[in-house]
């Protein structure tokens, strides 16, 4: 089989995921560790993302709903855990294993009521209205006085992963990896399936999906219920990794944030959306620490990239053609 | 590649070059907002403490330091991401700046973790004042609930019997109420939550004016503040109902971009530009001088804070993990510009609380003009649940 | 038995504008009935009230004896009614044998099947490429749809349509923007379409018109002026007037 | 009664000021099909311009000029070096490009005009109050308010139903060749449109100075409700942008002078406040989540 160049990028963006924890070790500090952890839960976000805005051609201005649904979901069962009132009777909400795909059922949840009223509408109704839906969200968990309000939620400890202690930067790291792993697989087999056929080919041409019998719709709000879940997911394991979850979580600033991730990285690519979240947290952290006035900078930048390089830095790194 | 940005002060590297004991400068992490309407919080604080800072030439009680300055943009995943950054790159132990109770809540237990000490210069979240104290943390500024309290004390000192309480309804909007009616003590007619983000207060201000109270205490930091008593003026409101409220809603940049509408309106503060003391004299001289502005209460709470620092780092001789440091900060020995000033046992601040009102000063700008005590050496509700 | 495809009383305006004014039509099963008319007569607005896009606001569909009035499109199309487009409307960035297996996947039933690649499952692939073999372009099939010619373009329009194998094929056009030459060709493809399907020909180019239909309807200002044999129509004084006399071909 | 009364003037005057917000944004997307969520910004500009021309010179009536052209010329040099660049692109695209306008507006104003919230006086003339009924004082200025939102609304509609720009613009954005058929130099008339909603929004700017907080984010405090109201409405419609604003200002203002007091017949007190707190926040997106429902594409829906 010939390697292409996509084939090549792949492979370096895989071993540098891969070389982290040994940088760490070389360098002597468990940051490295940390932002690679970072890096790679707003992958997730921007491969589930792109399904929506890079191959369904639906641009959804409000995901960082969805990430914070996630968020809340594992904090509030672990708020109710420590104050000795679990939510469903049962006190197993501290595992991962149970407390994690409760985040992706909320958040997934959360979309189908979303993706069900915004999905009616197309274009920059669907922007419009996916952008204000989320701000609903995000301002009634600012006035949920219970679950902290605009302070946030604080979790005492991480979850535990099938019984163990997740707490040691290595070990999250490698579970976030394996999230992302898992993550781009399903992205890419969902994506080449009979479905993902479907939600492509509304994106290409909506009216003649409709003509061969496909009800567009449902598989739209298939594809944004996945969606939502993948978010909800990264944004189980950022309220793990931060062990706080804040309304910030769902700020519309968040959700703009990720558009740029997926854009800068690059549309309708399986790599693309990891490099650009990779580019966006780098190139975000290293502006700030050097100017307080970092806004005068990245604003620029964006915007850049928004009129030079719609097919962002993964666009322009593969070859013309690969997919 | 470095991620950080290091605000280095230029004495700090001559004393560092010149002093014979080649002693490593004490690094201090502050994290605080710069971005957002809440940018120029943090930017008071900031300069406040690097007034400090440079005043002592790059020191703190005689020890070299050298801070790291970074914008949290109101965003508490950042600011812990800051922090993760100096914890493990920088090796940073002592840290500060920040300003909102919502990015302390996220990043304090961090900080703590790690071993570190974090001095707050502004938020002071019921979270860690009661049970959840800790040896390491503490805060020179003031447990939120005692702005509330001392606007409380005021309210009922001016002899109002009927009130309306208004305050966004969020976390620091209620506690705002509760630690209001917690020195009050009279009838409150109705309670109003206003919008995170709401600029109109007009249907607000209506049903205010239909309740007829004897006074109102509102509490709407930064820009909300600034646009309820403009409002407040406009609606006529000003001339016929009362308004306390406590120092984050009339500051001094809030009276001076408010303007007229801020003249009357009664606050409380532990601190005022026009505070005789040596030190306060100092030091608003000395931040005219160096940044072309007034100080507002941030500016102060930074340089009270560097000089708490100071005084701990002096008794420790520039140790951080020696139990001196902690001796040294809870016997605060240093004089403040707030005047009389002690830690609580939970390390927050024992402290005299001020009636503030607005008037037109000699060129016609506002300013704000201390008066009489409402509350002497106030302490806060929740030391005593804190065992340290 | 009843008519593949039946209107009854069909109206729709836009504002002022009357674009379907009371049109009844019958087409019967197997037969290749053509509808033409001036530009502007409405044959767009009754496409589209046909297959769905459309709601008249007043009168009956019905299709195979079914009231489909209120159905939707996908809902229509999957009870046996295919149509091509008069601006081809494939699917960019896919091969004609993805186009066309499209075609194939909706009448499989629902596509709700995440992880399997859909590309590799014969049972799509293989219906697909028979498809693109009837109209001759089975050499194609691995282009993408944008590296193709106009007239390959429009012959795949026609085997996606035919992928579906539809009770009903409803042609939009099939010969616009065509040259001489490959009219002629769509017109042999049609033909041998024509002996085991019902079809409805909106089409402007009267040749291929008279040389395929069985009958044809005039329509004209949103309503029907005849309906009769491609001789009966030629032969109209009024379709003259109104239509050939004007004189687009 | 009166407090009634009262209130339904306080929508109405919000109403008219989120319509000002709302006609510049709706314009630019009807004609041009941009998404400018740096609307807001230049809201912001407006105002800073203002402030900075009331402290200098002394008088709001400087001040409204200054506001507007900083605006209008900011507007125009948005639409001159990045939007151009953005009309045949897709939405995401602009999308992402204005929102980078945004950060740097914001760091921008930060940096040169310091993060400190400025002074804008009411003018002496208005700062009185006008009984419009008996026992029913009304700021002047709110009145003189809601006197140049009418304006301003009846301007635009004379404009768009009247005179030969509005027939351009009526024309839309998917009718650029006939606009240009006749003669139009089309990329003037973006520019020259885009000036006008950027007017708009720097109109609405100065005009809220001295009743909310200049600062750095107001714009974006403002942008969201203004998309609101703009969806409500119909994208691209100026009646819609004008019906949205008085659906939803009205909204707003009565759910914020209402929800509270009804709750409280029949919940106990404090929860009512906080409920009621908590509903008002959220009404205007309840409303934009119903009208959806049953006008996917707002209340005047623009074709093509």
């Amino acid at each position: 089989m010939k390697l292409t160049r996509t084939g090549v990028f792949t492979i370096v963006v895989a071993l540098a995921f891969l070389a982290v924890p040994y940088a760490a070790t070389l360098l002597g500090s468990n940051y490295v560790i940390t932002l690679a952890t970072r890096v790679a839960i707003y992958a997730i976000v921007a491969v589930s993302l792109d399904m929506l805005v890079g191959r369904s051609n639906l641009v959804s201005f409000g995901h960082a709903a969805y990430f914070g649904l996630g968020g809340y979901a594992v904090a509030i069962s672990a708020f109710h855990l420590a104050n000795d009132v679990p939510i469903f009777g049962w006190a197993g909400t501290n595992e991962a294993l149970i407390a994690w795909p409760l985040a992706m059922f909320v958040a997934g949840f959360g979309a189908l009521i979303i993706g069900a009223l915004s999905l009616r509408t197309a274009g920059v109704y669907f922007i419009m209205i996916t952008l204000a839906f989320a701000q609903m969200l995000f301002f009634l968990f600012v006035a949920l006085k219970y679950y902290g309000g605009d302070d946030g939620l604080s979790l005492s400890t991480r979850n535990l992963f099938a019984g163990n202690r997740i707490t040691d930067a290595r070990t999250f790291y490698w579970i976030c990896l394996a999230a992302l792993a898992i993550c781009l697989l399903l992205s890419w087999r969902i994506l080449n399936s009979r479905f993902g056929m479907v939600l492509r080919g509304a994106a290409a041409s909506e009216r003649r999906m409709a003509a061969l019998g496909f009800p567009v719709y449902r598989y739209r709000l298939a594809a944004f219920v996945i969606a939502g879940m993948m978010a909800g997911l990264a944004g189980a394991l950022w309220a793990n990794q931060n062990r706080f979850v804040s309304p910030d979580m769902l700020s519309w600033v968040r959700s703009g944030e990720f558009l740029v991730m997926v854009i800068m990285g690059g549309l309708s690519s399986l790599v693309g959306p990891v490099v650009g979240a990779a580019a966006f947290l780098l190139i975000e952290s290293y502006l700030s620490g050097w100017t307080e006035h970092w806004q005068m900078v990245f604003g620029p930048f964006v915007l850049l990239v928004a009129v030079f390089a719609p097919r962002g830095l993964w666009g322009a790194l593969r070859g013309k053609g690969d997919v | 590649m470095r991620l950080k940005s290091i605000a280095l002060a230029g004495a700090a590297l001559l004393s560092f070059t010149a002093a014979a004991s080649a002693q490593q400068p004490i690094k201090i992490g502050i994290v605080t907002t710069l971005s957002t309407p809440g940018g120029y919080l943090g930017e008071d604080a900031r300069d406040g403490i690097l007034l400090a800072i440079s005043e002592e030439g790059g020191k703190l009680g005689g020890v070299p330091v050298q801070t790291l300055v970074e914008d949290d943009k109101l965003k508490p995943g950042d600011a812990k991401q800051i922090v993760d950054k100096w914890i493990e790159n920088d090796k940073v132990k002592l840290f500060t700046g920040i300003i909102f109770s919502n990015v302390a809540v996220a990043v304090v237990p961090s900080i703590l973790e790690s071993g570190g000490i974090f001095v707050s210069p502004n938020a002071g979240p019921s979270n860690f004042s009661g049970k959840a104290c800790n040896k390491n943390y503490y805060v020179a500024s003031w447990q939120n609930d005692n702005l509330h309290e001392s606007a409380g004390a005021l309210a009922k000192k001016l002899g109002y019997k009927k009130m309306v309480l208004l305050a966004p309804n969020y976390q620091a909007g209620k506690d705002a109420i509760t630690g209001f009616r917690r020195m009050y003590g009279g009838e409150v007619i109705e309670e109003i939550y206003t919008g995170l983000d709401q600029t109109d207060f007009s249907a607000e201000m209506a049903r205010i004016r239909a309740a007829k109270p004897d006074a109102v205490f509102q509490f709407h930091p930064g820009g909300q503040g600034i646009a309820f008593l403009k409002q407040w003026q406009q609606a006529g409101l000003k001339d016929q109902i009362p308004m306390v409220v406590a120092s984050p809603s009339l500051e001094q940049r809030i009276a001076a971009a408010a303007g007229d509408a801020a003249i009357g309106i009664a606050a409380t503060a532990h601190w005022n530009t026009d505070f005789k003391n040596a030190e306060n004299e100092a030091f608003v001289k000395g931040f005219r001088a160096k940044y072309n502005r007034e100080p507002t209460v941030y500016a102060s709470q930074g340089y009270d804070t560097a000089k708490l620092i100071g005084a701990a780092l002096k008794a420790s001789g520039g140790k951080l993990e020696d139990d001196a440091f902690r001796a040294g900060m809870m016997k605060a020995d240093v004089k403040l510009t707030r005047g009389p000033f002690k830690f609580n046992t939970n390390q927050h601040p024992i402290q005299d609380w001020y009636e503030i009102k607005a008037v037109k000063g000699s060129d016609g700008k506002v300013v704000l003009e201390t008066g009489a005590k409402v509350l002497e050496q106030h302490g806060d509700a929740y030391a005593k649940d804190c065992k340290i | 038995m009843s008519a593949a495809l039946q209107l009854d009383g069909l109206c729709k305006s836009f504002g002022s504008l009357r674009a379907t004014d009371n049109v009844s039509l019958r087409v019967e099963a197997g037969e290749c009935h053509a509808i033409i008319g001036p530009n502007g007569a409405g044959k767009t607005t009754l496409i589209g009230q046909i297959t769905g896009e459309i709601r008249p606001d007043a009168g009956r569909i019905a299709l195979l004896g079914t009231d489909v009035t209120h159905w939707s499109v996908p809902r229509r199309a999957l009870s046996g009614l295919a149509r091509s487009f008069q601006i081809t409307q494939l699917a960019q960035g896919f091969s004609a044998l993805d186009n066309a297996a499209f075609a194939v996947q909706a009448r499989q039933g629902h596509s709700f099947r995440f992880l399997a690649d859909s590309r590799k499952d014969p049972s799509l692939r293989k219906p697909a490429l028979d498809a693109l073999t009837q109209v001759g372009l089975a050499d194609r099939a691995d282009r993408l749809v944008e590296t193709l010619s106009h007239g390959e373009r429009r012959q795949l329009e026609l085997a996606v349509a035919l992928a579906m194998q539809p009770r009903i094929l409803l042609l939009d056009e099939p010969m616009a923007g065509m040259g001489p030459e490959e009219g002629e060709r769509m017109v042999e493809i049609l033909r041998g379409i024509k002996r085991h399907m019902t079809i409805v020909l909106v089409e402007h180019d009267m040749d291929a018109v008279f040389a395929l239909a069985d009958r044809v309807s005039v329509l004209v200002a949103g309503a029907i002026l005849k309906t009769g044999s491609p001789a009966d129509v030629r032969s109209d004084e009024r379709v003259r007037d109104a239509y050939l006399g004007a004189g687009s071909h | 009664m009166q407090l009634v009364l009262e209130q339904l003037l306080n929508g109405l005057q919000l109403s008219l000021t989120l319509f000002l917000l709302a006609a510049g944004l709706t314009l630019v997307f009807g004609i041009m099909g941009v998404i400018n969520l740096a609307h807001g910004s230049l809201y912001m500009i407006g105002a800073y311009a203002g402030a900075w021309a009331a402290a200098k010179t002394g008088t709001f009536w400087l001040a409204l000029p200054a506001g507007l052209a900083a605006a209008a010329l900011v507007g125009a040099a948005m639409e001159l070096l990045v939007v151009r660049r953005l009309y045949a692109r897709e939405h995401l695209s602009q999308v992402l490009a204005t929102f980078g306008l945004i950060l740097f507006f914001n760091g921008f104003i930060a940096w040169s005009a310091g993060r400190s919230p400025l002074l804008m006086e009411t003018p002496p003339q208005l700062s009185g109050f006008v009984e419009i009924l008996p026992g029913l004082p009304y700021p002047a200025y709110r009145l003189a308010m809601m006197g140049v939102g009418v304006a301003v609304a009846l301007g635009l509609w004379y404009m768009i139903s009247r005179t030969r720009i509005g027939m351009l613009i009526r024309a839309g954005s998917d009718k650029r060749e006939m606009v240009e058929a006749l003669g139009v130099d089309i990329a003037k008339l973006f520019t020259l449109v885009f000036a006008l909603g950027a007017l708009l929004a720097g109109l609405a700017g100065v005009m809220v100075g001295p009743i909310r907080s200049v600062q750095v984010g107001m714009g974006e405090q403002v942008l969201i409700t203004t998309f609101v109201v703009i969806v409500v409405g119909g994208i691209g419609s100026i009646r819609g942008a004008f019906a949205g604003a008085l659906l939803i200002g009205m909204c707003d203002t009565l759910g914020r002078a209402f929800v509270p007091m009804l709750l409280k017949s029949w919940l106990s007190g404090p929860l009512a406040d906080g409920l009621g707190g908590a509903l008002s926040s959220v009404i205007i997106y309840l409303v934009m989540a119903l009208v959806l429902i049953v006008r996917p594409r707002g209340l005047f829906p623009v074709s093509g």
